[in-house]
């Protein structure tokens, strides 16, 4: 009831948690690491193909989604960060041979703990994005952008506002 | 400064809800099957009678586990230091509910921040709390309080006593001059005020009370032997199944040792001081790596003596004040007392 | 289940024929029925040594401080204590021929309140994974169960169970004793105190308290034998085994049925992999 | 402390028109640690790079953030101009708000203008955590391992040896030759591909610097860039080669028959084998699938025939080693089998033929001696339909892209038919004519004047049998009538397909693969015969479907890389790669277990300082080491770091926002 | 307490190369008036902060008689030692807490001859004790001043060494472990050359001594075979400290607070602190 009363007034309403509001303008920040071989270099035709996906992502380019230790993802949590978005070669196509084999499994397994410990699922997401699809990059962050929007802003365990 | 009040149980209660009511106060609440002193505002929340293993000292509460120093902010003119946000803990409180040996820790830990530099945040807070503790009426399996350099019966490191009676009385007691005052204003209507046959009542009660420690020791005799044995080779077969965490000393009620650290994002920051504890290895290592104190045997050996002799010999209390939480909480059971009657041996 | 008779045979036997330098076992507590760990050097102490559903500690802890990490050292195990020594063996933290080892086919010990602890209820592997010599009567490998606190967490709301883990970070003292606890926390210098890493906090707020322990839960994600070392050691009682079970139960379901030092030379979870691991969680 | 220079780009109008550069600059500006905050229209451009090697000397910069096109596009250029300047090219960081901003956010400018603001923010701060690098060099073992011997093969080897680099050609069948060795003649010129393909291959077994290794495989490829080893099984061929003389005896007197997959199975060979007549190595093998004596162990007659005595019943596979510095992969292609055309009768009708087949038949040499031959009653057609596009850009049955060649062979079959049999008639359905080659266009208006070849624009829809005819029913798109052909002969022009053992080769290679199967060049225009793995480099059909003329050319071109990579006496390499801290380390040597390399090795150290007790660390193999920084995120002490991405300058990068 | 540990900020006015891996930072506090009321003696340390980096001790390196700024030498050895040589340059900011600490007994050494022993960055405290003395130059008898280094470019303040020289009232004799083509002074360790070249009277004469502990160790070995009384022997601890306040208890030796006891002490006191330094 109230959270109708608040999304009338044009108030974002956390999906998550009715007590999470923002703005109605209010955008994410999401935080993307992407792997150099597959997903940077997808996310760069993005750009040659001039495909056009929602502008809240940042990106962080490492060599391998192996190189992404669970770490990154709490620290952005902590930080600016409202969503976080790890994108790497499909399985099979790793530069590195092996690298996102290891990596899906520390994925899998930060995903569901952070979720445990009350994040929502959507909040850190993964995707596989080879150096062709330029279009399925557009298509993920979009999908991602859209996912976060609906959860509102992070506020637990904010590094403290100095 | 000696205004007893006789009341009983419901009395009690109703003594305590008075002052949740009107003061901020602080008192153990289960949390995680242990006890731990946090705000309350409904006596339901707590227990002033915690049972005795409560873990946690009084300490964090004027010697948090962490406390913002300064702001820093940095930007193409120089560096600008600004002072934190108001201390939490400065205003005016009631903590219940503790026990004699937490009240002495304070006590004991006045000295070494009055000494020389006085630390204001400190002095504030203590000044600006009045300590109601509870007697207990029976000892732990780990407290040797009794057996060392303070009065546990004639303590005046509480402002306010309660002690449990026999036959239901309890009497709340008044033992500085704060907390005489504070009774005056505070005092239950309900409650009857005692008499000199009630001194007698607790004074005997506290016998029974003395007469059910475990654990005893001859403190004088303990503390001049070790004096003498810095170079004791007990320190390392006594240590031998230490672990090296530093639980004995982050829960102590004494135990002060803190350390700087930087906290940075971007162009500002926070500079934060926090727990530290002598049993860290690290604790002592300096940049190009000398170590005075790279063994265990010798980190306890610095803890042990440090409770027991250096304290006493600078400040002229013992540091220790036999609270038995390091015992309690180590894991895996090296209580103090051991060590050093067995070092002392 | 009591076997302090036959260890103090082993231990004299192991002294006498000059086999070890230090026995890590079990003594009494003067004062209740709990036990300590008991490191000695000196048989004449070997009277002292007991086991018996009391002797809770993982004494594969001991194989790390310096006093005995390159000595021969006599130990006792129960089944988790084994799968612990064991990923220490594959992990080059122990040599094993430095180790001799004493195998207990557990029974379950007791906790605090003297009922059977839960991750002896849920145990897995009662028995010895690695020994030189087994005491008791092997009862084999068990069904995996989950633990009974994740399922009745799982199933409250998120915004509740971010309450109760934001509550645990927050009462957090960061005295480390979880990890000065855990057997496989043998890093000479912890990433989490290490001022030069990133990962150093040097505040004590819980933000810092969730990084810190979800670090460390993840370091020790598919290595942890709950032994539940860490959660008896912690001064203020935080249910550690929660993060821990967790992780154990998302890689056992979704790898293999991993679980952590079972057999000789298995790696950790996350230093192997399957071609067939999951994929459907990834976009 | 540090200080920065950012150069923002314009891009022309491609950064300007969506990002509000100036603003941007002066964003930038705001961070304490710049110094110096400049737009340029081009930055890439010589007076851009002036500019940048300017400021770096005269505001004495210690990192430079170039916010412009995507750091894959240009980085390189930029840490050549920070060299230039004398600083250190790794303290470069390039923002990436051309890929990342201007063009996927064009309708939004302040979006675009704050992510771009972001973007640098980030490259700031990573800059500032950039450590001075240094390339690293490796020795090189100059000797290169040409895997197949088709043309590409033959090709590429003969142009490195004649470099005097060292090749060794290994090659799967029993002789190499490959696919052109089975061709007639070829288009456009008509040539006789024996005539052309030959000599190269005697060149290749004459070679002083090649070692041909026929009947054999890679099984294994260790190591990286100058310094792979090769483990190479050479399959028993049950005959001494050495003693051999390959006079043909056994080949003569075996008596076991078995189809000739050189001819397509449209003859027989013996068990006993030479592929072909101009076969190299001209040695026969046995084919241990039929003969008796090795099924059964009864029969032995090529060994009691053989003179020499070169049949050896017991001999094994080998497994060999080579140490080599760089790797040409170039296994050719497969041909689709059209078994999905059922409405076609394809394995119904016998006289269905692919186009293989029939290069075979018109072939002097050939199981028909050049005689295109009805399978169902060896009369001689005289009405040939030839469909094109089998398989070929066929979503539904087949695969996606054009196979590029069937328009030129169908054409040269049609012009061949009529060559071989003066009096038949050639029906050619298509879909287009691709013509674009030298010559080519020309050689189609050949076909279809010279030769009167029919060429019927449209799908066949059916082919039914009709007598000992097959009529073949299609549509005629250009008078947009169904029609219907009477032909004697149908020929399908079967689509181009990648090897099928490519995806477990490029896994044994560590190189990556398309879907289809072709191995993937490194960058599509510009690297089209490197890999994504630094040595390796891909000649032929197998990168996907070519010509003759084109595949000879991308051998020559691996050949250039192979002679280029050799050319020093040690290579250069990236310095991004991990190191590992001794003072962290603490030894579980997981990192060595998940190195994809095994570039991690194991140290013993003194325990402390002066200490004689030893313990052991993880080492980094410099050489080997690629920079995946698996090893990083596992190492639970944070002892690892990997150049480039060090855990500072990740963090930088996440709190700069 | 935590008001306590606010430090003052101070920009830097000069950054000096001694050797290559110390620095001297001339300091100076932002805010006059805090400059103005602040004051020092010999021997005496501060807190030395890089903001987000953290927080290192280091004695002042120049004397309170050299007014409107004063010198800290740091040698890179740590982590927070190597960002302050790496980030900082002249015009930033840094943050002092200070001075702590007891110095140097300027009054009971006045009237009596001096000695210094220094070696490496050890002089930086000399330094601040010799500026002193110079700028008090009637109050003391003779000067003798031995510095020893490893090599002669690990010599701290290079310049300076040279106007002691030129000073005709201060002895300096400078050395080097081992020979080098160029050098034309001693060549030794500092206690041989204490005990064959200086060869110092021991009448009415304070030795006061800083430098690495092996050098500490061998030179007081020296001394009390030369027949220097223990109490006459003076030298600076260096203890791992954090509040400089009294209160951290990095710095306990025994009941000895360092940070305010010491860091100076004579040789007679430090043979009774427990062995833990």
């Amino acid at each position: 009831m109230e959270t109708e009363v608040k999304k009338a007034q044009g108030t974002m309403v956390s999906a998550e948690n009715p007590d999470i509001t923002a703005p109605a303008d209010w955008q994410p920040v999401i935080m993307g690491i992407l792997c150099n071989w597959c997903s940077y270099a997808g996310s760069d035709l993005t750009g040659t193909s001039r495909i056009q996906y929602p502008p809240n992502i940042r990106i962080i380019r490492v060599p391998c989604s192996s190189r992404v230790d669970p770490w990154f993802i709490i620290k952005s949590l902590q930080t600016a960060a409202d969503g976080v978005l790890i994108s790497g070669c499909h399985p099979g196509d790793c530069h590195y041979i092996s690298g996102n084999y290891y990596a899906r499994r520390r994925f899998l397994v930060t995903k569901k703990l952070l979720n445990f410990i009350g994040y929502h699922e959507n909040r850190v997401q993964f995707s596989w994005v080879s150096a062709a699809e330029g279009p399925k990059f557009a298509k993920v962050v979009a999908k991602v952008t859209e996912d976060i929007k609906q959860l509102g802003p992070l506020h637990r365990y904010k590094k403290e506002n100095f | 400064m000696n205004l007893i009040f006789e009341t009983d149980k419901a009395g009690l209660q109703k003594f305590y809800e008075e002052i949740i009511a009107k003061f901020e106060t602080y008192a153990p609440v289960e949390k995680f099957e242990k006890f731990d002193y946090k705000r309350v505002s409904k006596l339901e929340e707590c227990n002033p009678d915690s049972p005795i293993p409560s873990t946690m000292s009084v300490k964090p509460l004027f010697f948090p586990k962490t406390a913002k120093v300064m702001k820093f902010q940095e930007d193409s003119s120089g560096t600008t230091v600004s002072e934190t946000d108001e201390d939490p803990l400065a205003g005016k409180r009631v903590i219940l509910g503790v026990k004699h040996c937490d009240a002495r820790g304070l006590q004991v830990l006045d000295e070494v921040y009055k000494w020389d530099y006085i630390d204001t945040d400190y002095k504030k807070r203590r000044e600006n709390t009045i300590i109601l503790s509870t007697r207990c009426d029976k000892a732990g399996t780990q407290c040797f309080c009794t057996s060392l350099d303070y009065d546990v019966e004639n303590s005046d490191a509480h402002d306010v006593r309660i002690v449990n009676g026999l036959d239901g009385k309890i009497y709340i007691q008044s033992v500085t001059e704060k907390g005489e005052n504070f009774l005056k204003e505070n005092s239950s209507q309900q409650s009857v005020v005692g008499s000199q046959q009630s001194v007698e009542e607790i004074k005997k009660h506290y016998k029974s009370f003395e007469s059910s420690f475990r654990l005893k020791m001859n403190y004088k005799e303990v503390n001049e032997k070790l004096q003498k044995l810095f170079d004791s080779p007990e320190f390392d077969p006594v240590s031998s199944n230490c672990i090296s965490c530093n639980t004995c000393a982050f829960i102590c009620p004494t135990c002060h040792c803190f350390k700087i650290s930087d906290e940075k994002i971007k162009d500002t920051g926070v500079r934060y001081k926090s727990y530290d504890s002598c049993n860290n290895g690290y604790f002592t290592l300096m940049a190009g790596g000398h170590n005075p104190r790279p063994a265990k045997y010798r980190r306890w050996r610095q803890r042990a003596m440090h409770k027991f002799v250096y304290y006493k010999e600078r400040f002229g209390v013992n540091l220790c004040v036999g609270c038995g939480h390091c015992a309690i909480s180590c894991p895996v059971n090296i209580s103090i007392f051991d060590v050093v009657n067995q070092v002392a041996k | 289940m009591d076997h302090s008779k036959q260890i103090q045979e082993i231990a004299s036997r192991l002294f006498a024929e000059n086999k070890i330098d230090y026995f890590v076992g079990y003594r009494q507590n003067s004062f209740d029925d709990t036990q300590v760990p008991f490191l000695i050097t000196d048989p004449a102490e070997i009277p002292k040594l007991v086991f018996t559903e009391r002797s809770v500690f993982n004494l594969s802890n001991y194989l790390k401080p310096d006093h005995t990490k390159r000595k021969r050292v006599g130990l006792v195990v129960k089944g988790c204590d084994s799968r612990a020594l064991n990923l220490m063996l594959t992990e080059s933290q122990v040599k094993r021929e430095n180790v001799y080892i004493i195998g207990i086919c557990c029974e379950g010990v007791l906790n605090e309140k003297g009922e059977k602890a839960q991750n002896c209820v849920e145990c897995v592997m009662p028995d010895p994974v690695v020994y030189d010599e087994i005491l008791g009567t092997a009862s084999g490998k068990r069904e995996y169960i989950v633990n009974a606190d994740i399922k009745e967490l799982a199933q409250k709301a998120l915004t509740e169970r971010a309450d109760y883990f934001e509550n645990i970070f927050e009462n957090c003292i960061r005295c480390n004793a979880c990890r000065h606890s855990c057997p496989l926390c043998y890093c000479a210098k912890c990433c989490i105190d290490q001022e030069t890493s990133t990962l150093y906090h040097g505040a004590n707020t819980s933000s810092a308290g969730m990084h810190a322990l979800m670090t460390w839960s993840l370091h020790l994600a598919g290595r942890c034998v709950d032994c539940r070392n860490c959660e008896k050691a912690c001064p203020s009682h935080l249910p550690l085994h929660l993060l821990h079970k967790q992780n154990e139960m998302v890689i056992y379901e979704n790898f293999q049925q991993h679980l952590a030092g079972m057999e000789k030379d298995d790696r950790g979870a996350f230093y192997k992999y399957s071609l067939s691991d999951p994929d459907d969680f990834i976009l | 402390m540090a200080r920065v220079g950012v150069f923002v780009c314009f891009c022309g109008a491609n950064i300007a028109d969506f990002i509000d550069v100036p603003a941007v600059v002066e964003e930038a500006k705001k961070v304490k640690e710049v110094k110096v905050s400049v737009l340029y229209k081009y930055m890439c451009s010589d007076p851009g790079q002036q500019m940048i090697r300017d400021a770096i000397i005269q505001n004495r910069l210690t990192s430079v953030v170039v916010a412009a096109c995507s750091p894959r596009m240009h980085e390189k250029t930029f840490r050549k101009a920070l060299s230039d300047a004398g600083m250190n090219p790794y303290l470069l960081e390039v923002a990436n708000i051309r890929e990342h901003s201007s063009w996927v956010h064009q309708k939004d400018k302040k979006a675009a203008t704050e992510k771009a603001n972001d973007l640098i923010r980030m490259a700031i701060a990573k800059s500032i955590a950039n450590e001075q690098l240094h390339e690293i060099s490796v020795p090189v073992t100059k000797r290169a391992l040409v895997i197949g011997g088709g043309i590409a093969g033959i090709q590429a080897a003969l142009d490195i040896a004649d470099a005097r680099i060292p090749v060794t050609l290994v090659e799967k069948s029993p002789s190499i030759g490959g696919r052109m060795a089975q061709l007639d003649e070829t288009f456009p010129t008509l040539d006789c591909s024996q005539c052309i393909l030959t000599p190269k291959m005697v060149d290749v077994a004459s070679h002083p610097y090649i070692e041909l290794i026929p009947y054999a495989e890679v099984i294994e490829l260790d190591g990286y860039v100058g310094n792979y080893k090769a483990k190479i099984k050479k399959k028993a061929s049950y005959v001494n080669f050495d003693t051999c003389t390959g006079c043909g005896a056994c080949t003569q007197k075996c008596p076991v028959k078995v189809p000739n997959e050189f001819n397509m199975n449209i003859d027989k060979r013996k068990a006993i084998y030479t592929p072909f007549p101009q076969a190299v190595p001209n040695k026969p093998v046995i084919d241990a699938e039929h003969c008796t004596m090795l099924l059964k162990g009864k029969c032995g007659i090529c060994a009691k025939v053989c003179e020499k005595g070169s049949i050896d019943y017991k001999m094994v596979d080998e497994v060999i080693e080579r140490e080599i510095g760089a790797v040409v992969v170039a296994t050719g292609y497969d041909l689709w089998d059209p078994k999905p055309y059922e409405e076609y009768g394809v394995g119904r009708y016998k006289d269905i033929i692919t186009s293989l087949e029939f290069e075979r038949m018109v072939s002097a040499s050939g199981p028909t001696n050049g005689v295109p031959l009805r399978p169902s009653d060896g009369k001689v057609p005289k009405n040939v339909v030839f469909i094109k596009c089998i398989g070929s850009r066929d979503e539904a049955k087949g695969i996606e892209y054009c196979s590029k060649i069937c328009c030129m062979y169908t054409a040269k079959h049609a012009i061949l038919l009529h060559h071989k049999v003066h009096d038949s008639h050639a029906y050619i359905f298509y879909m287009d004519i691709r013509a674009a080659g030298k010559g080519y266009e020309e050689f189609v208006k050949r076909a279809q004047v010279e030769t009167a070849a029919t060429y019927l624009r449209g799908r066949v829809s059916k082919i039914y049998k009709k007598g000992d005819k097959l009529m073949v029913r299609g549509e005629d798109a250009q008078i947009g009538q169904v029609v219907e052909v009477e032909a004697d002969l149908v020929v399908l022009a079967t689509a181009v397909i990648a090897p099928h053992e490519n995806p477990a080769l490029a896994r044994l290679l560590g190189i990556s693969y398309d879907k289809y199967g072709y191995l993937s060049e490194a960058h599509p225009k510009l690297r089209p015969v490197e890999t994504a793995k630094a040595g390796i480099f891909l000649a032929g059909c197998t990168q996907a479907p070519k010509d003759i003329p084109d595949t000879v050319a991308q051998a020559s071109a691996c050949a250039a890389k192979v002679c280029g990579l050799f050319a020093g006496d040690t290579l250069k390499k990236d310095p991004m790669i991990s190191t590992i801290s001794n003072e962290f380390c603490s030894g579980c040597l997981n990192c060595v277990k998940v190195c994809p390399y095994q570039a991690i090795v194991t140290e013993e150290i003194p325990l402390g300082h002066g200490s004689k007790e030893l313990r052991t660390v993880a080492k980094i193999n410099e050489g080997v080491c690629q920079g995946c920084g698996s090893c990083v995120a596992i190492c639970r002490s944070m002892a690892i770091s990997l150049a480039g991405f060090t855990d500072p300058q990740i963090i930088n990068e996440i709190v700069a926002i | 307490m935590e008001q306590l540990l606010v430090p003052a900020i101070c920009k830097i006015e000069k950054i000096i190369d001694e050797t290559p891996d110390v620095r001297t930072y001339r300091l100076k506090i932002n805010d006059p008036a805090k400059m103005e009321s602040f004051s020092w003696m010999p021997g005496q340390f501060v807190e030395f902060s890089l903001l987000g980096h953290g927080e290192c001790t280091f004695c002042i390196s120049s004397s309170a008689t050299r007014k409107g700024y004063f010198d800290c030498s740091i040698k890179r050895a740590g982590i927070v030692t190597a960002d302050i040589h790496s980030q900082l340059e002249e015009g930033m900011d840094v943050g002092i807490r200070g001075p702590y600490g007891n110095w140097f007994p300027i009054e009971d050494i006045k009237g009596k001859n001096l000695l210094f022993v220094g070696g490496g960055i050890g002089l930086a405290p000399l330094r601040s004790l010799i500026q002193y003395c110079i700028d008090n130059r009637n109050d003391y008898k003779d000067f003798t001043i031995l510095y020893g280094a490893r090599t002669s470019a690990d010599m701290c303040y290079k310049e300076e060494i040279e106007e002691w020289k030129k000073n005709p009232t201060v002895k300096v004799i400078l050395t080097i472990d081992k020979p080098e083509e160029t050098w034309k002074e001693n060549v030794g360790v500092v206690p041989k050359v204490l005990e064959e070249v200086v060869k110092p009277a021991i009448e009415n004469t304070k030795v006061i001594t800083c430098g690495p502990p092996i050098m500490i160790k061998y030179t007081l070995v020296s001394l009390d075979k030369l027949g220097f009384a223990p109490k006459d022997v003076i030298t600076t601890l260096e203890m791992k400290m954090q509040c400089g306040l009294g209160k951290c208890g990095r710095c306990n030796i025994g009941s000895t607070y360092v940070c305010k006891d010491g860091p100076v002490f004579t040789y007679e006191q430090l043979k009774v602190l427990p062995d833990e330094f």
